[in-house]
């Protein structure tokens, strides 16, 4: 059977990151820019099973759990962080959220 | 042995006093307070009947308590003979004190806070008197330290009584500042701090060292057990409840200078030139103190005073060589000054706080039984015989007369002044006719019985605990002889002192007044205490509090340090004023620096040959 | 076969990525999220993580991403208003990009490449996550359920008073 | 032919017979909701289409197929065509890990009367559930209406909830199957003939599993959002719910899916606890006659029926219906068809007993207050289930 390049996952991975990162920095939706940073995490965690397949080792995949675990808990911290900033300013604009300037 | 159970029952019963005492009946307090204290003395006697005839130190290692290069430093406690003793006073007199107090603090507040204090004292006493080496026993030198400020400012709202245990406090620095010195001069030159080892290898120190640690050590001495210069404290002390004066500022802790130094013996036999200076300053002190106390008007300051004279006749004891000497008289002193206190104390709880000899008198009648227990004890600090202080008492003044006949005298001169302040503060409060407008009543039976027990001490304790021959194992043999002649003079001086204030207070009182009359500087230079207090705030206190604020806090603190500290402040808030620019507060933009960073990190790996 | 299968589902990630990316309503980019994690979660399955692509549909589709719509449509997020406060992101943040995909292009390029046969590593399931994860991994697991505990605690306190 | 065709072959057959059965079990289960239903409260129900309305299924599916499919203006176009089609997938993609009998011999091939076991067929369940929340969600949000938003958002809080229980409760007979394999999982209980299946074996009598059945069983109730926990479709509150702006074959796609998961849930109950398609007593004991003797005496009542007939057409309809259940009877009997029968039949009567205790439940609880479901949810049942699968796991760490 025909085989796949281990180097198209990682293209693929790369690809992912790279939109992830784009749309951190062009988005102005704070949820949007929330669900870029999944995007990334999505991203490096295709590396990581991609790695995991190549080396044979579970331990990627171990990695790739604790990600998981860490994005659940950061999305449950961060989307209750975005209802207070609703709750407190009316706008869901992060330019609009600058006031750590001050 | 479990010797640590020794310290520990104090410490549990301080622990469960301090914590829950708030909550806790008196009956409960009390219990607690006293079982404790009970439970460590008969926790001593059976060690020590366990432990006979202690021919030889018994020391049991726990864990090592700082290990830092080749300084190693274990909680190590030691019983010896000399800790025999000790044990025994600080226990047995705590114990009857303990039991005292039960009545004395009846009706006073912070009555668990008193107990937990007081418990925490015996610990702290415990670990000191049990430890093997010099830091541990400097722990428990801080720790009685820490009580007794805090057992002195017990009534906290008064300002005196602050005052007072802050200057305990501060005095007892400066003398803990030599010991300190010593025992890192006892590292330097025996690298260690074991008692064992200092004293296996004294002897081949050099003496320069050795006479340096014995004056620094003695320093810390006199801090601790009120010596010339720094005993200002201890008559101040007497700001503290009754019981506590008996027990830290009569019995126990300020004796602690006089134990410490006849654990150093080693190194002061091997450094005469600080073995005299203990015995000059013991005398010296002395004399000094006896004579401050022949003008004291306050019944309490006139037992300070005499405390502090006699811890200078231990101190002459140990300093002339004469070591068992010493520990013989710290513990006929510790039972008839604590039966003083205790005794005095009673006369003022019966009086309802009164302390002023000129509003007393008569009491004889009133409250016999503190009148003839203060009895045994004034004639047991007279050195009448067969009591307790004449034997412990003879027994430094032939020693002093063997080692320099001058010591001799002034202490038998010292012991006529003994006599007579004593007994002049007995015959003003129990002779005459009533000065006062109190109603006095004889004290509860609970305050009644340890005076029974210390009474009978003072009594018969000379002879029947003679501690010379307990601690001939100890300490170096020292041939001292037999001289009836002296031993005669020294009590006529005694018996003449009881004479001559029974010839001024009670015969003809008159003649003390004139007699102050008739002197009137004198009285007036001794009445004032000799000025000391005001000399050393002059000397001392005032410039330091004046140098302090006016270089240091003016200058150096708010100029120097203020200054450098906001001027790096002042530079930072530019420099950050410049640099927030940078910080719009954008989150987007924060990220597309974040990228950036990671490009160049990037790169700059790449270029290093990438990350292997 | 695996190529073919592998171009599949990686096309629509990609695509499904770059909708999160472009699509101007947050419920849009939501959804294309969800795309891309089931696709990807097709990738793991044949790359031998039987395990960690059940977790990705539970855990990730499954309750992350639920979360997500739940807060958009909690606060009926709009659509998106087109101005910007931040120049830097714009000016430096398009080349910044392209330098870092060119990078990380030829930091891909130039490792050395295997093939990846599709169920040639049977080494993920249920199983052997688990073994390792009770054994090895033991501490970093304990930790992360403190941090989970943590999270939900700080996102009651955060999220408690009402709107 | 070579391996993999018929791999290929027996696998699409496999499909369409599921599917097929699946989608009459679905039309039919409507029907036997609304009779049992009718019975309890004292009425015939469903009676003219068919004897016993029993055609009446087909003729809700033409009328549903047939009426007007309205589009709402102002809905967003592709997820409100997309929520109901998510709904029925997921509903019906976990139904393809569930295992109807043992492996079986047909024409000389061995397979598995399943249609793909994979080794973590739970999990999948779980997933393909976990997803089908978004059909609710998004077909509430995207309608565009007040009333099927909230529906929406109350039942997928509400699905979310009770799937942490739901969960829990999976976990523990897991623990004492040690699998994670829905097939290996019914033969840890009784399945594998090397040891014939008892009562015993199942994981509801394994020690205090009971009570995790019962976790299972009530949060299973509304992870499909069934009386007493339908609290989306509130109609005195919200009308009809998430699917209120739905008409038409779209309708009827929620309503599928509510029944596949019924099917689903009912299906994963009998697997994890009452043993699957495993007879309750072992065949020695009699208990492959059980199927027989009940189809024959269905078969022996028609006819009996049929020869004194109340109506007239009864005459002809019954005897036809009682031999059919005596060629069942029959059938049950024969060798070859036994082997994989008797096993379905097993299977089938226990997910109906299930699935009957759905419908009696409906006719007789009244509906929770949205609050109480909540905290019914968090305060009783979650709590249970963790301590539960703690005293489980504990269990089998001391005696597994």
């Amino acid at each position: 059977m025909s085989q796949v390049p281990l180097s198209w996952f990682l293209v693929l991975s790369a690809l992912l990151f790279a939109l992830g990162v784009a749309g951190f920095l062009f988005r102005r939706n704070i949820i949007t820019v929330f669900m870029s940073i999944e995007l990334m995490l999505n991203a490096v965690n295709l590396s990581f099973i991609a790695f995991a397949y190549q080396h044979k080792d579970v331990s990627g995949h171990l990695f790739v759990f604790f990600v998981m675990v860490v994005a659940a808990a950061e999305a449950a911290v961060g989307l209750a962080i975005i209802l207070t900033v609703f709750k407190n300013r009316a706008t869901l604009n992060i330019d609009d959220i600058s006031s750590m300037k001050d | 042995m479990l010797l640590w159970l020794i310290p520990l029952f104090p410490l549990a019963g301080f622990a469960i006093n301090g914590i829950f005492g708030r909550r806790f009946p008196k009956a409960l307090v009390n219990a607690v307070a006293v079982g404790s204290v009970l439970l460590s003395f008969l926790w001593v006697l059976k060690t020590l009947a366990a432990g006979a005839p202690l021919n030889g130190p018994i020391t049991e290692r726990y864990f090592t308590w700082i290990q830092s290069g080749t300084l190693s430093i274990g909680v190590d406690m030691t019983v010896d003979r000399l800790t025999a003793v000790m044990l025994l006073i600080v226990t047995g007199i705590g114990s009857l004190i303990h039991i005292y107090s039960i009545g004395y603090m009846a009706h006073e507040g912070g009555y668990y806070r008193f107990f937990a204090y007081m418990n925490l004292f015996m610990f702290f006493m415990l670990t000191l008197v049990l430890a093997a080496n010099y830091l541990l026993l400097f722990v428990g030198w801080e720790g009685v330290g820490l009580c007794s400020y805090l057992l002195i400012g017990f009534y906290f709202d008064k300002k005196f009584a602050t005052d007072a245990g802050n200057k305990a406090f501060i005095v007892n620095r400066i003398g803990d500042f030599g010991f300190s010195l010593a025992a890192f001069l006892i590292f330097r030159q025996f690298g260690s701090l074991d008692f064992s080892v200092v004293s296996g290898q004294a002897a081949g120190a050099p003496t320069a060292m050795l006479t340096a640690i014995g004056l620094l050590l003695l320093l810390g001495a006199c801090g601790k057990s009120a010596q010339i210069p720094l005993y200002v404290w201890l008559p101040d002390a007497m700001a503290g409840p009754t019981p506590v004066s008996a027990l830290i500022h009569a019995a126990t802790m300020v004796t602690a200078g006089v134990y410490m130094t006849a654990r150093s013996w080693p190194i002061y036999v091997h450094a005469p030139q600080a073995m005299e200076t203990i015995a000059i300053i013991g005398t010296a002190t002395a004399f000094f103190a006896a004579t401050i106390g022949l003008a004291q008007n306050d019944i309490k300051k006139v037992f300070a005073y005499s405390t502090v004279s006699q811890l200078g006749y231990m101190f002459v004891g140990v300093g002339v060589g004469a070591f068992s000497a010493g520990i013989y008289h710290l513990m006929t002193h510790a039972f008839f000054k604590a039966l003083l206190f205790l005794g005095s104390g009673a006369v003022i709880h019966s009086l309802s706080g009164e302390q002023d000899m000129r509003h007393m008198g008569g009491l004889r009648g009133k409250i016999p039984w503190t009148f003839w227990t203060m009895m045994c004890a004034a004639v047991a600090i007279a050195g009448v015989p067969p009591f307790a202080g004449f034997w412990s008492k003879d027994a430094i003044l032939l020693a002093a007369h063997a080692h320099a006949p001058w010591m001799y005298w002034a202490g038998t001169v010292t012991a006529g002044l003994t006599a007579f302040y004593v007994f002049r503060a007995m015959f003003l409060t129990f002779f005459g006719s009533y000065r006062g407008n109190h109603h006095p009543h004889e004290s509860p039976a609970v305050m009644l019985a340890p005076l029974a027990v210390l009474a009978a001490l003072s009594l018969a304790g000379g002879w029947l605990f003679k501690v010379p021959e307990f601690l001939s194992a100890v300490f170096p043999a020292q041939e001292v002889p037999e001289d009836a002649g002296l031993m005669a003079i020294s009590t006529a001086a005694g018996l003449i002192g009881i004479a001559v204030a029974y010839l001024m207070y009670v015969a003809k009182p008159a003649l003390a007044d004139s007699f102050a009359d008739g002197f009137k500087g004198l009285y007036w230079l001794v009445y004032n205490k000799y000025f000391v207090d005001e000399i050393y705030d002059a000397a001392v206190v005032a410039p330091v509090v004046d140098g302090s604020r006016a270089v240091l806090w003016k200058g150096v603190d708010a100029g120097l340090i203020d200054g450098s500290v906001n001027g790096i402040g002042a530079r930072c808030r530019n420099l950050g004023s410049v640099l927030r620019l940078w910080q719009s507060g954008n989150i987007r933009s924060y990220a597309t620096w974040v990228l950036v960073g990671a490009v160049v990190m990037i790169v700059a790996i790449g270029m290093a040959g990438g990350a292997r | 076969m695996d190529v073919i299968l592998f171009l599949i589902f990686a096309t629509i990630a990609v695509v499904a990525a770059v909708n999160v990316v472009v699509q101007s309503h947050p419920i849009s980019s939501a959804i294309s999220l969800i795309g891309v994690m089931g696709s990807l979660a097709v990738l793991y399955l044949l790359l031998g993580a039987e395990f960690i692509a059940a977790a990705q549909v539970i855990v990730y589709a499954g309750a992350v991403m639920v979360l997500f719509l739940f807060v958009i449509m909690l606060l009926n997020a709009g659509t998106e208003t087109r101005q910007s406060k931040s120049e830097t992101a714009h000016l430096l943040g398009v080349p910044a990009l392209l330098v870092f995909a060119l990078l990380l292009a030829y930091f891909i390029r130039s490792q050395p490449d295997s093939g990846v046969h599709f169920g040639g590593f049977t080494g993920g399931s249920a199983q052997a996550v688990g073994r390792a994860l009770f054994t090895t991994y033991l501490l970093p697991f304990e930790v992360t359920s403190v941090l989970i505990l943590i999270a939900i605690v700080g996102a009651i306190v955060l999220a408690r008073k009402e709107i | 032919m070579d391996p993999s065709t018929w791999f290929y072959a027996i696998s699409l057959i496999k499909i369409l017979v599921v599917f097929g059965v699946l989608m009459t079990t679905l039309a039919y289960l409507q029907w036997v909701e609304r009779k049992v239903i009718a019975h309890i409260q004292v009425r015939p129900g469903p009676y003219f289409v068919g004897p016993h309305g029993l055609l009446q299924p087909l003729a809700d599916v033409i009328k549903l197929i047939t009426k007007e499919d309205l589009l709402p203006p102002y809905v967003n176009k592709p997820l409100y065509l997309a929520a109901p089609f998510i709904a029925v997938s997921m509903a019906l993609l976990s139904i393809s890990v569930i295992p109807f009998g043992p492996e079986i011999d047909v024409f000389g091939y061995h397979t598995y009367m399943q249609l793909t076991d994979l080794n973590i067929g739970v999990l999948f369940v779980l997933a393909a559930s976990s997803v089908g929340v978004y059909g609710v969600a998004l077909a509430g949000w995207s309608s565009n209406n007040k009333y099927a938003l909230l529906g929406a958002l109350r039942s997928s809080a509400q699905m979310i909830s009770y799937e942490l229980p739901l969960s829990l409760t999976i976990a523990a007979p897991l623990l004492i199957s040690n699998t994670l394999s829905l097939r290996k999982l019914v033969e840890t209980q009784g399945g594998n003939p090397a040891h014939a299946g008892t009562l015993w074996n199942w994981n509801l009598f394994h020690g205090w599993q009971w009570i995790g059945f019962l976790v299972f069983l009530i949060s299973a109730f509304a992870e499909t959002n069934r009386i007493p926990f339908d609290l989306a479709e509130a109609e005195n509150e919200l009308v009809a719910g998430f699917h209120t702006e739905y008409s038409s074959m779209k309708f009827a796609s929620f309503f599928m899916a509510e029944y596949a998961n019924m099917i689903t849930v009912s299906a994963m109950a009998v697997l994890l606890f009452l043993g699957g398609w495993v007879a309750p007593w072992p065949a020695e004991y009699g208990s492959g006659l059980v199927p027989v003797a009940v189809f024959a005496l269905a078969g022996l009542i028609a006819v009996y029926h049929g020869l004194h007939p109340a109506r007239r057409r009864d005459r002809f309809s019954l005897p036809a219906a009682g031999l059919v259940f005596l060629f069942i009877a029959a059938a049950f009997l024969a060798p070859f068809t036994q082997s994989w029968l008797l096993p379905l039949f097993w299977f089938c009567a226990k997910t109906g007993a299930i699935l009957f205790a759905f419908i009696w439940v409906r006719g007789t609880l009244p509906r929770f207050r949205y609050d109480q479901l909540m905290g019914f949810a968090w305060k009783y049942l979650f709590p249970v289930a963790i301590v539960n699968l703690l005293a489980t796991g504990l269990g089998v760490a001391l005696f597994g």
